[in-house]
């Protein structure tokens, strides 16, 4: 039972270090102001107990000095505290634009990960140190919540939408990987480990094994599969808009409206496809709820954005 | 405790005081009330906001003549309460028991409207969620959230009326044994109070379900 | 007044506890001070009934692999046990059953200003007792007490509905409560008790109650949406139907937040009675405690965000209830620094419920500060619903509220009873409720800082060795407990008996006999001091 | 009891423009106004609800108390909704201004944002 007693957990990512101090930092001030509290009070108990029954202290109503220097102290340090983690929380809060990319699913009770190149893995998370890594998370029942203690990361996983989160591992090992919001019977099991490689051992990684086909080509097949490329066509003579080269960049709604394709968009219009049409198409495309499984969504998503890589070509008038 | 009358709690000094404490609890109570219907109207907003197409789409499905005559239905009803509550305070019991029975009767009117020719009409075009919501078109679960809130509103509303009607028929019995004097009148005061607000209610309901994003 | 009674033993004096017998002069009373009697048997049953599950939990967790229960019945003893003490004891605690007793005395009123209003919020309670109960022997709940959609609305197939029946059904005993102190503290206060010569714990019991007027309505509606939802398999809250689960996390919080305050606000105004009391001394900075106590109350309600700085909530917004919530932290302060401050040259003596308010103070400070971690956007993302939230919201609802009402029971028991409890024994209890309260939740702040999420049914093996000391902890805390309920029940019948004012304490509640009378007062007292004027020296220092 | 007695002419004054506004908003939303058909409604409303509380409930001649305890719950209804909003109408923002980033160590690697992110710095 011994064995292991940590009280401090790993420091495994670029952020893991700017949040302890700021942990440590708030530690110090419940530490002071803890002790001051404590030791004051033994201090007066002891100093100023009842000697006699009929003793009378000194009438003293208080003191504006007093109450203002314990209002504004406070107060100074509270901001001081505000202003630091804010920062630090917007500095983590978008991810490097060269991130690289994988994919989260969660469900009871399980974490299903898919990297672009096709590994797919279950409560298990291989990734490269040194190079930052960003997670595109939904979820397919409940909210669950994506949380690595080493990393100091952690962001519910909701359904009906994507929630993402990204670091940058610093120390190659072995770190907890744990579901934080409750999320049923098992919740205490979905879990298990995020293992942070060197580049090499990652490619390796990436390589060997039973190698499926890549996100990009399972989407393909997906896109073939449910008959979504008769009338999205390349050419743009289909019923449906052209999706070369969409993802990413604005697109011109029905309504007058701009929206951005971005994985959400995608994800609404394979689902909800009434809700945002694009201008010049009509709403005739069915929708595909219930009948397609999130990570397929996510498949069909990173299909689209291989598509962004090729020429655009003219829409159709 | 010679000079305590009847109508005076054994926790108060007077009448005046009773009075007072009548009328902030009712207030108080009232308070409790705007945060319930509140609670509501904030989800509401919420989901106009961000399903605003869907929920025009919904709104256009309801009739405003008989949202505007509910309205106005109310509205009358509000002023015979006040007019009731004007009786109480001038002693004259007659016309107290016609104002709390004409409110009471414009109370059930617009339950009648609103159970005849709304919720029956809904139902029968499928628009009851939960129950028998069938609807055709694209934006499908959110006009069905429309018709939930809808429902649920106009129902918290109803459910409301209908508590004010009972609290009316106890005003007219204890008005008709003569228990309230312009001495002595808080219950028909603070019944009234409520009865207007069940009304501010419907105020804020008429345009939030029925006239949002125009008509034209 | 209170020399005028004689305490005869042959001729007993008539009183609000003996001046009727039998069953029904109980439940059909409309004394507060019946009713808050009332209300001390029944929240102790459900304290005692939520402490077994608590026990339960620290006794499976003992072992990595979970020792005693199936995962699906751990989550259905947190959750039993969360939904119990929060909305079953605590909130009702010091309110129903201090505030009850003791408003109308302190504002020297003969009663509340709708007494029976005040017995059908007691039969509420009991009714929404009886539905929580009823869910729990038939099997329970398991969607933890804050309900989170869709887990609650869809996936769980245990008994939410009937559980959110009772929650919700209580909320109205909690909204009349609050409504009653409203209007009494406003409109039955004896004459010269000028707002600023009322008590504390009647300004953190208006403070309170405005709490929950404003909240707990919207509790109310946010439980019918859900059942409504769950009913009617309609989406209100659930993403595939078409709703948005963060605005159930919204609009629960809204009261979920301020109700932490309904649990901790009574308790600093029963701290402002004990350390006044036992300091014999006016409180420092009387209108910074009392304004404090509503500005706690007004702050409250703009900080809920923050439970939800990794759900998915925008990071604007949680800009801005960050700030807010650091904000509540200064009033929170003022009233430490100002407790602290009353006992500078004090005349300060360690009855039992000294040690519970020095205890209160302690625990206060750390469960406060600690707060801090949980502010602080960055520190928070780590830290949510870890082991450190239990902890720090154990160290602000433990620690410092039931320290706060088991300091005022021991205070006001002679008042309550007219009985004397064994002072020892009671020193002793406090001690040992200190003891145990810390080694059981201070290794959970470790644990959250290490990362064991909370709700887990089993862990990783090296989180054992303070789960152990938690659990060691745990069972030194049940022992706690339990030696005043023992001792309590004995004074009734063979503890001394108490004279008016046992303490030497001040306020009005003390000028009338041990027990009073079933009107308060004989005759309705004249207010002509300020709150806790104790005898002093001569030199005033300002 | 010094309790104020309204003249019944006053009762019928607002009922008059109680349903008078009725017919307005009724007849506004049948105009294209755009954005403004829900901000004159809803203004209309509260007019409405004003004319109800000061003069049907009395408050115009209330006391400070009641003025206040009414004032409070809308005070907190506006919270309710506000705080709630502040997190719908931001979420769509992009997570920090470009310019945070330039003094972070951490990110030098990151590029600058794209054009949809400048839309909202």
């Amino acid at each position: 039972m011994w064995q292991g007693f940590p009280i401090y957990p790993d420091q495994a990512s670029t952020i893991a270090q700017g949040v302890d101090h700021l942990h440590f930092f708030l530690t110090g001030i419940t530490l002071f102001f803890t002790a001051i509290i404590f030791t004051t009070i033994f201090y007066f108990a002891v100093k100023y107990r009842r000697r006699s029954e009929d003793e009378k202290p000194p009438l003293i109503l208080g003191s504006l000095p007093l109450e203002l220097a314990w209002t504004l102290i406070p107060l100074a340090l509270t901001v001081i505290v505000f202003v630091w983690s804010s920062s630090l929380y917007f500095r983590n809060a978008r991810p490097p634009a060269a991130s690289m990319e994988i994919f989260v699913v969660g469900k009871q009770w399980m974490w299903v990960i898919q990297h672009p190149e096709g590994p797919r893995e279950i409560n298990e998370l291989h990734v490269p140190v040194g190079r930052p890594v960003k997670l595109t998370m939904t979820s397919q029942d409940v909210i669950h919540d994506f949380y690595i203690p080493a990393f100091r990361v952690k962001r519910d996983v909701l359904p009906g939408r994507y929630s993402s989160i990204w670091f940058q591992a610093t120390k190659t090992g072995q770190y907890h990987l744990f579901c934080a919001q409750y999320c049923g019977a098992m919740h205490a099991a979905m879990g298990g480990w995020v293992y942070v490689m060197t580049p090499a051992d990652y490619e390796q990684w990436l390589s060997g094994g039973a190698k499926g086909e890549s996100m990009a080509a399972a989407g393909n097949r997906l896109f073939g599969q449910y008959g979504c490329v008769s009338c999205h066509i390349a050419d743009g003579t289909g019923r449906g808009p052209v999706l070369q080269g969409v993802f990413g960049h604005p697109v011109k709604l029905q309504d007058g409206r701009t929206v951005v394709a971005d994985e959400a968009y995608v994800r609404e219009s394979i689902l909800n496809p009434g809700a945002k049409i694009v201008a010049g198409y009509s709403p005739i495309m069915p929708t595909f709820q219930g009948q397609i499984s999130e990570e397929q969504v996510l498949q069909l998503i990173a299909y689209i954005k291989s598509l962004g890589t090729e020429e655009r070509k003219p829409a159709k008038p | 405790m010679s000079e305590r009358t009847l109508a005076l709690a054994h926790q108060f000094e007077d009448l005046g005081q009773q009075h007072e404490a009548g009328s902030l609890g009712m207030w108080v109570f009232l308070v409790t009330e705007i945060m319930f219907f509140g609670g509501l109207f904030a989800a509401y907003t919420i989901y106009r906001a961000l399903y605003l197409q869907a929920f025009e789409v919904g709104s256009h499905h309801l009739d405003v003549r008989f949202g505007a005559l509910n309205t106005a239905v109310l509205i009358t009803s509000s002023l015979t309460m006040a007019l009731a509550v004007h009786a109480a305070q001038t002693g004259n019991r007659r016309q107290l028991i016609t104002c709390l029975i004409l409110t009471m009767l414009l109370g059930a009117l617009f339950i009648a409207i609103k159970l005849i020719f709304e919720w029956g009409y809904d139902y029968r075009e499928h628009l009851v969620p939960g129950i028998n919501f069938v609807f055709e078109g694209k934006v499908t679960p959110h006009v069905e959230l429309f018709f939930l809130f809808y429902f649920f509103m106009t129902g918290m509303h109803a459910l409301h009326m209908l508590i004010g009607l009972g609290i009316m028929t106890y005003l007219v019995l204890q008005a008709r044994r003569g228990r309230f004097t312009p001495e002595y009148y808080s219950p028909v005061e603070v019944s009234g109070l409520y009865w207007h607000f069940v009304d501010i209610v419907w105020i804020f309901l008429f345009p939030l379900l029925y006239l949002i994003g125009g008509r034209y | 007044m209170s020399h005028s009674q004689v305490q005869g033993e042959t001729s007993p004096r008539v009183h609000y506890l003996n001046t009727s017998y039998g069953i029904k002069s109980w439940l059909l009373t409309t004394d507060h001070k019946r009713i808050a009697l009332l209300y001390l048997a029944s929240i102790t049953l459900m304290f005692f009934v939520g402490g077994f599950f608590a026990v339960l939990i620290r006794l499976h967790l003992i072992e990595p692999q979970g020792a005693l229960l199936e995962p699906e019945t751990y989550n259905k003893m947190f959750t039993m046990h969360g939904i119990i003490m929060i909305f079953f004891f605590l909130i009702p605690s010091i309110p129903a059953v201090l505030g009850n007793f003791l408003v109308p005395l302190m504002i020297g009123a003969r009663d509340l200003a709708f007494p029976r209003i005040n017995l059908l919020s007691w039969y509420i309670y009991v009714v929404g007792s009886v539905f929580t109960l009823v869910a729990i022997v038939t099997g329970g709940v398991d969607t933890g007490w804050t309900f989170y959609a869709p887990y609650s609305s869809v996936y769980s197939s245990t008994h939410v509905i009937v559980t959110a029946l009772g929650v919700f059904i209580t909320g109205f005993s909690s909204i009349l409560t609050g409504l009653n102190f409203v209007v009494t503290i406003h409109k039955m206060r004896a004459p010269g008790m000028t707002w600023f010569r009322l008590p504390l714990f009647v300004w953190a019991m208006y403070a309170t109650s405005m709490i929950q007027i404003l909240g707990t309505p919207v509790l109310a509606i946010t439980i019918v949406l859900l059942g409504l939802e769950r009913l009617l398999h309609v989406g209100i809250f659930t993403p595939a139907l078409g709703g948005d689960p963060l605005l159930f996390q919204h609009m629960f919080w809204f009261y979920s937040h301020p109700a932490v305050y309904i649990m901790i606000l009574p308790g600093m105004g029963v701290e402002s009675e004990l350390v006044t009391c036992f300091s014999k001394k006016r409180i420092f900075g009387y209108g910074f405690v009392a304004f404090s106590s509503v500005a706690i109350a007004v702050l409250s309600f703009l900080v809920w965000g923050h439970h939800m700085f990794v759900s998915g909530q925008s990071v604007y917004a949680g800009l801005i209830f960050s700030v807010l919530s650091f904000l509540v932290a200064i009033p929170s302060a003022i009233k430490v620094f100002n407790w602290t401050a009353t006992m500078y040259k004090g005349s300060i003596s360690y009855q039992a419920p000294m040690l519970y308010a020095m205890g209160f103070i302690g625990l206060f400070t750390m469960g406060g500060l600690t707060g801090l971690f949980l502010a602080s956007l960055a520190t928070d993302v780590h830290l949510n619903s870890t082991y450190f939230i239990v902890a720090h919201f154990h160290y602000i609802m433990v620690g410092s509220a039931v320290m706060a009402y088991l300091g005022g029971i021991h205070f006001w028991w002679p008042k309550m009873t007219g009985r004397l409890y064994p002072d020892g024994w009671a020193r002793f209890a406090a001690l040992i409720i200190f003891v145990g309260f810390n080694l059981t939740f201070f290794p959970q702040f470790l644990l959250g800082y290490l990362g064991m999420p909370r709700r887990y049914a089993f862990y990783p093996p090296e989180f054992q060795v303070l789960n152990v000391m938690s659990s060691a902890g745990a069972s030194i805390l049940a022992v706690g407990y339990a030696i005043p309920l023992v001792y309590l029940i004995w004074s009734m019948r063979y503890g001394p008996i108490a004279d008016s004012n046992p303490w030497g304490a001040k306020g009005l509640e003390w000028e009338t006999p041990s027990p009073p009378p079933t009107e308060n007062f004989e005759v309705t007292p004249v207010v002509t001091e300020e709150a806790y004027n104790y005898p002093t020296q001569e030199v005033a220092v300002v | 009891m010094s309790q104020h007695v309204v003249p019944k002419r006053v009762y019928f004054l607002v009922f008059a423009s109680l349903i008078a506004l009725t017919l307005l908003t009724t007849g506004v939303a049948f105009i294209d106004l755009g954005r403004i058909n829900t901000v004159v409604a809803l203004a209309i409303a509260v007019c409405k609800m004003l004319l109800v509380i000061l003069f049907f409930m009395h408050v115009r001649y209330s006391s400070g108390l009641t003025k206040i305890v009414i004032v409070a719950a809308f005070f907190w209804l506006a919270i309710l909704i506000a705080l709630s909003l502040s997190d719908y109408l931001t979420r769509g923002w992009t997570p920090a201004p470009a310019t945070w980033e330039s003094s972070s160590s951490m990110l030098l690697h990151n590029p600058p944002s794209g054009e949809t992110d400048l839309e909202v710095a």
